[in-house]
């Protein structure tokens, strides 16, 4: 595998907590670490993975990173450039290059919006392009997530799609801007083993046309192991385990992860197959 | 700790909305239209006694002043003097607060009662023709123009029939005579049925609504699926598991509809001639005593306050998950 | 004679426009001690057989043909109280912990309890405690947590009590349905060994539900694979896992991941058409069919018996 | 405009279950009735002088009597005729209620969003402000108003009204903003560069603009009851003549056991108008997804 060793993402340091409101004095007691002392690099065009179990933080380091939320402690650079004070113009242009893709397909799309409306947001925030350079853009991304003929959906509304059709249809969106770097946070956990099998395909497929760099959020080893190229175990907001995914899983060597392992569901599945 | 952090929260709450309250009042007063000092002063006392009050209040003096003075003679329960009855308005209105409290809180836990049973039941039959009579009822006590009702039933159950007297709170001769205790309840109860019934049909529906759309919900929550797969009869899952969930809701809703309540409760005191607050209140605006307008004002918004504050501790205790 | 038969089942739905079916014939059998695992997408119908079987349908939904016999009594045939009665008692329910499946304002040990007074009337207060107190201790649940609130429990602790729920009256089927969706891979593997426990312990016939094959090839010794109502491949799990026939089978397996095959894995076709094709006119599969056949677009195809165990719904003979 | 084309499928399909729903049909039935009430009383002139409600006096009656050809509901107090008023009295119940409802709808949206959407102190004080306006009991205020300021007219009153009568809506509509800012697509937006400006009014406001009209008919039932009441007691706008006000003459007048026939029809019309406005609503209500019921309690 080729890997080029310049890095895109920086996460130096990075602590969350979310504080504990309504309390008249304020005693730390109630407080949450989402996040303690994370450190990671992602390098230009890999897909790294981070796995965790639910309220391990892994979905807070991916809310961080596309700057839903602002970090406690630490900084995240991008390509080398520190993004913690980035405001208005700066802001939106960091927005360009950093995108996500969100968990629920059922609650991630407008149900007001058509696909072409959802699809051709971030193109007319960011005043990209003509009005028929868009139209043409988008028809172009759909059929870049597998959604063919683009023409059939273009004008249709959420509700007609499947769970599969709408994540490619968030896919889409994340991508029509063509950014560096798209963070996404378990994308098939609410989808049907065939659809997300499908589903990984296409993020396979847009990294090498596209050229771009994911970090995948996920609870699935199994998953992580077949789409990643190097994985980072998260527990309570802690990294306990970093480095190439067959490394870490074939000889892992924090507790938990050998947890994890030998907690992962598995068969034996027919020889012919 | 945590239960009196939210109590002593609340309470803070309640009081900073009433000054808010006071304050808003006071300067309604003054920015009106007209000289204050007429308003505040009755124009029929002597000179001396009208420089007196003017001293007390101290409308000569500026406005902050004024103002501290205001708060302190609230709080001291001066009100000023009520033009009409000649009297300290706080005596006026302590007189008028327990027919009040009577009649309003009799009818409001009776339609509540009545309400969340009624509810329940409809919402349980939801589609029957139980629930659709019910409903539609609801739906018509809920609309129901209130003086107009109040007329209503005095027409029919007052002068028609004969059966209740036409107003007031206790008959003449009782009050003046030194009749039996006893004869002098049953008096008052008699007087009292008309305009109870009035403001009962008038807030069950309203009640009979808002349980039934609250057990709806709940009713498509999967805990009453569990409960069903229990095996459980009917009863049990409608009355302890769906019925005292959906209640809750209701529960708040009581202290907001409060304000809607009080409405009608003044609509009904003035048709039925019942000497309430509500009733007095409008006496007073309609014959410009002042003094006796405020006062009753400041007290109905202080009995709001308090069942609010009273409905948020009742909430509090009923609720295992609420966080403090 | 088993436990559990059901025969020829069609559940369908009132909607918009018409009806539809949900279960579309389906038939198969539970002997006590064993269990049988219903695996399918989302939207096959597994669920609506959970429900059937409970009694438990929506107002929509109705039987259309069909039988449903536990223990020489047909369930289709008996009056809604003796449904009631047998409810808890002789079927018992294990409904998802990540659904609001206990009542927040109810004591957990107290939701327990009121099972168990339902339908044994004859029993004291102290009996109850110290049944709950088993049960609690069986299903893992440390007994000082007995009379908290759902809220204070964790994902996995709500699920343990919804077991020990259905434990209460020692039933003779418990009906799972996705027990373990969307618990932790860590807590799913504690909730599935301590469901094996008590598979061990007990004399009680499982039905299974669930979408993913590997829970249901860690519990249950036969599986039937359904697609859009109906019932494509059933076996026992040897059969179904080490020899499917069916392609949809062979697809739900291929494409599943696991640590050990993330190499070799078979990427089903990408179907990007809207909707279901539905079973009135060939196969419904036929869309998602590597190598269909012409007949598969008219004709639906009939049920095959590959052997008394093993038998499946395609016109393919080969296994290949 | 493709968003019109959205909204406009949505209404359609919304529509076709609503006509379904007897109580809809009913309502809307009953409210044609009243706003064809509305739209004859613009036709009262064409009748001549004597039927004028507000100073068209009989001069053959001068006093209240029941029913006859020429007055065909009866005759108030000094002879004038009953049917006219009631007209009148529809279309100033319609300028009232809808009026008001407008107002306290425009300012509960807006203060319901902006106050979910910014949270913090903004979301604090607004809400704290909604929860004092909503606990007053609106009557009572338009009382004290009008004795310190004199007879309000009826643009007052509607103003009046609304400003007092915009809290539950903003409570409504801010706790499903504060669920729709939850929602990934709000997110997704955000994470798209989209400003708060076009958050608000392309995302959220699709959403809660459905809430916000089941809400105005309630609003519009209780304007009616409050201007209603507030002329009953004689303090509604003396130069309009409402069904409250021809209450009020009733009763001050001392004919409320003499004359059924002038008592019943305005607390009648009163009562089935609001009913009315009322039956639409919950007919909406169950129209609308039922998730957004749910969030707004």
């Amino acid at each position: 595998m080729k890997k080029q060793q310049n890095a895109i993402i920086e996460l130096a340091d990075i602590s969350k907590i979310y504080y504990q409101k309504s309390q008249l004095f304020h005693t730390g007691a109630g407080d949450v670490v989402a996040l303690k002392d994370i450190n990671l690099t992602i390098n230009k065009g890999e897909i790294f993975g981070l796995v965790g179990q639910s309220g391990s933080g892994k979905t807070t380091a991916g809310r961080l990173l596309v700057k839903l939320e602002n970090p406690t402690r630490g900084e995240i650079y991008l390509k080398g450039a520190p993004v913690s004070g980035l405001k208005g113009r700066e802001l939106k242009e960091y927005r360009k290059q950093v995108q996500m893709i969100f968990q629920d397909p059922y609650q991630s799309l407008n149900p007001h919006l058509s696909i072409a409306e959802t699809v051709m947001e971030p193109l007319i925030v960011h005043g990209a392009g003509t009005r028929e350079s868009r139209r043409q853009k988008v028809l172009d991304t759909l059929e870049t997530t597998g959604l063919v003929p683009a023409t059939d959906f273009y004008d249709r509304y959420p509700h007609r799609l499947s769970g599969g059709q709408r994540q490619r249809v968030a896919i889409a969106r994340a991508i029509v801007l063509e950014p560096e770097f798209i963070v996404a946070d378990e994308p098939s956990s609410m989808l049907d083993a065939t659809i997300a099998i499908q589903l990984f395909q296409v993020l396979l497929n847009i990294r090498e046309r596209l050229g771009m760099t994911f970090l995948f959020i996920t609870h699935n080893l199994a998953a992580a192991k077949y789409l990643c190229d190097r994985i980072a175990v998260i527990q309570n907001g802690v990294i306990v385990e970093t480095g190439h995914t067959r490394d870490v899983i074939d000889h892992p060597s924090h507790p938990y992860t050998k947890t994890l392992i030998a907690s992962q569901p598995s068969f034996d599945i027919c020889p012919i197959l | 700790m945590n239960r009196i952090v939210f109590i002593s929260k609340k309470a803070v709450e309640l009081f900073i909305l009433f000054f808010l309250i006071l304050t808003v009042l006071f300067f309604l007063f003054r920015l009106a239209p007209g000289d204050p000092v007429t308003r505040m002063v009755d124009p029929m006392l002597t000179p001396e006694d009208a420089a007196h009050i003017i001293e007390q209040m101290g409308l000569d003096k500026p406005l902050t002043t004024q103002y501290m003075i205001y708060v302190k003679n609230f709080f001291t329960g001066n009100f000023g003097f009520s033009f009409h009855y000649g009297e300290p308005v706080a005596r006026v209105i302590m007189a008028r607060l327990p027919c009040t409290l009577l009649l309003f809180t009799t009818s409001t836990l009776l339609a509540a009662l009545a309400g969340v049973f009624l509810g329940k039941i409809s919402a349980w039959k939801k589609g029957s023709r139980m629930d659709g009579v019910l409903s539609i009822s609801a739906l018509v006590c809920h609309t129901l123009f209130v003086p107009w009702f109040a007329l209503m039933m005095l027409w029919m159950l007052g002068f028609q029939v004969g059966w209740f007297p036409l107003g007031g709170i206790i008959s003449p001769e009782l009050w003046i005579e030194d009749a039996p205790f006893g004869l002098k309840v049953l008096d008052v109860i008699h007087h009292m049925i008309l305009p109870l019934l009035t403001l009962f049909i008038i807030h069950v529906g309203s009640y009979l609504l808002l349980m039934r759309s609250s057990m709806l919900s709940v009713l498509k929550e999967d805990y009453i699926l569990t409960a069903r797969a229990k095996g459980l009869t009917d009863r049990v899952i409608r009355n302890r598991h769906a019925a005292k969930n959906a209640a809750l809701p209701v529960v708040t809703s009581v202290g907001l509809s409060l304000a809607f309540s009080i409405n009608g409760g003044a609509l009904t005191e003035q048709i039925f001639t019942w000497p309430g607050i509500g009733r007095e209140l409008i006496f007073a605006v309609s014959n410009n005593d002042y003094p006796l307008a405020q006062g009753c004002f400041l007290l109905i918004a202080a009995v709001v306050l308090s069942a609010n504050f009273i409905v948020d501790l009742l909430y509090a205790w009923l609720d295992p998950r609420i966080h403090y | 004679m088993a436990l559990l038969t059901v025969d020829n089942l069609t559940v369908g739905y009132d909607s918009a426009t018409g009806m539809t079916r949900a279960v579309d014939d389906v038939s198969f059998t539970i002997e006590s001690g064993t269990s049988l695992g219903f695996v399918g997408e989302s939207g096959c119908g597994k669920t609506t057989i959970g429900m059937a079987l409970m009694g438990l349908l929506p107002d929509n939904a109705r039987i259309l043909h069909g039988n449903i016999i536990l223990d020489d009594q047909n369930l289709i045939k008996i009056s809604q109280e003796d449904f009631r009665e047998i409810r808890g008692r002789k079927i018992a329910m294990i409904f998802q912990a990540a659904m609001n499946a206990l009542n927040p304002v109810v004591r957990v040990g107290d939701q327990v309890a009121e099972m168990i007074t339902t339908h044994q009337t004859a029993v004291s207060p102290v009996e109850i405690s110290v049944k709950i107190e088993e049960l609690f201790d069986l299903v893992g649940i440390p007994g000082d947590r007995i009379n908290d609130y759902p809220h204070q429990y964790s994902g996995g602790m709500k699920q343990r009590a919804i077991i020990a729920m259905a434990l209460a009256c020692n039933p003779r089927l418990i009906i799972a349905d996705e027990p373990t969706t969307a618990l932790d891979v860590v807590v799913q593997d504690q909730i599935l060994k301590e469901i094996i426990k008590i598979q061990n312990l007990l004399d009680t016939g499982f039905v299974f539900i669930s979408h993913d094959i590997a829970v249901v090839a860690r519990v249950c010794e036969k599986i039937c694979v359904m697609y859009d109502g109906k019932i494509v491949e059933t076996g026992t799990r040897e059969e179904v896992f080490q020899a499917p026939v069916h392609p949809y089978t062979r697809q739900l397996l291929g494409s599943y991941l696991t640590l050990d095959n993330c190499n070799n894995i078979k990427v089903p076709y990408i179907n990007s058409r809207l909707g279901q094709k539905g079973w009135e006119h060939g196969c419904a599969l036929a869309p998602l069919c590597d190598n269909p056949m012409d007949k598969c677009d008219r004709l639906c195809p009939g049920w095959r018996q590959l052997s008394p165990t093993h038998g499946v719904r395609c016109f393919k003979k080969s296994t290949i | 405009m493709s968003y019109y084309f959205g909204f406009m499928h949505r209404f359609s399909s919304n529509w076709k279950i609503f006509i379904q729903n007897p109580l809809g049909k009913a309502g809307l039935a009953l409210l044609s009735l009243f706003a064809l009430m509305a739209v004859a009383s613009f036709g009262l002139h064409l009748l001549g002088p004597m039927y004028d409600p507000m100073t068209g006096v009989d001069p053959v009656v001068s006093r209240s009597v029941g029913p006859s050809t020429s007055h065909w509901l009866g005759t108030d107090f000094i002879g004038r005729d009953i049917l006219c008023q009631l007209l009148e009295g529809a279309k100033i119940a319609f300028i009232v209620g809808l009026a008001s409802a407008f107002i306290s709808i425009i300012i509960g949206t807006v203060v319901g969003m902006v106050s979910g959407y910014a949270g913090g102190i903004v979301d604090i004080l607004l809400m704290r402000l909604a929860d004092m306006v909503m606990v007053l009991p609106s009557l009572v205020i338009l009382l004290i108003i009008a004795a310190l300021f004199g007879q309000l007219n009826i643009w007052m009153i509607v103003f009046l009204i609304a400003i007092l009568r915009w809290p539950a809506v903003a409570r409504v509509i801010r706790s499903q903003t504060l669920s729709l800012k939850q929602r990934p697509f709000i997110e997704a937006s955000r994470v798209a560069g989209a400003s708060d400006i076009r958050i608000i009014f392309k995302h959220i406001m699709p959403n809660v603009l459905p809430l916000a009209f089941l809400y105005m008919t309630f609003r519009v039932t209780s304007a009616i009851l409050v201007e209603a009441s507030l002329s009953f007691l004689g303090f509604g706008d003396p130069g309009q003549i409402s069904w409250g006000m021809m209450l009020q003459w009733v009763w001050s007048s001392g004919h409320m056991f003499q004359a059924p026939y002038w008592l019943l029809p305005p607390g009648i019309c009163i009562s089935l108008l609001t009913l009315s406005f009322y039956m639409v609503g919950r007919a909406m209500d169950e129209v609308l997804d039922p998730r957004l019921r749910r969030e707004g309690q």
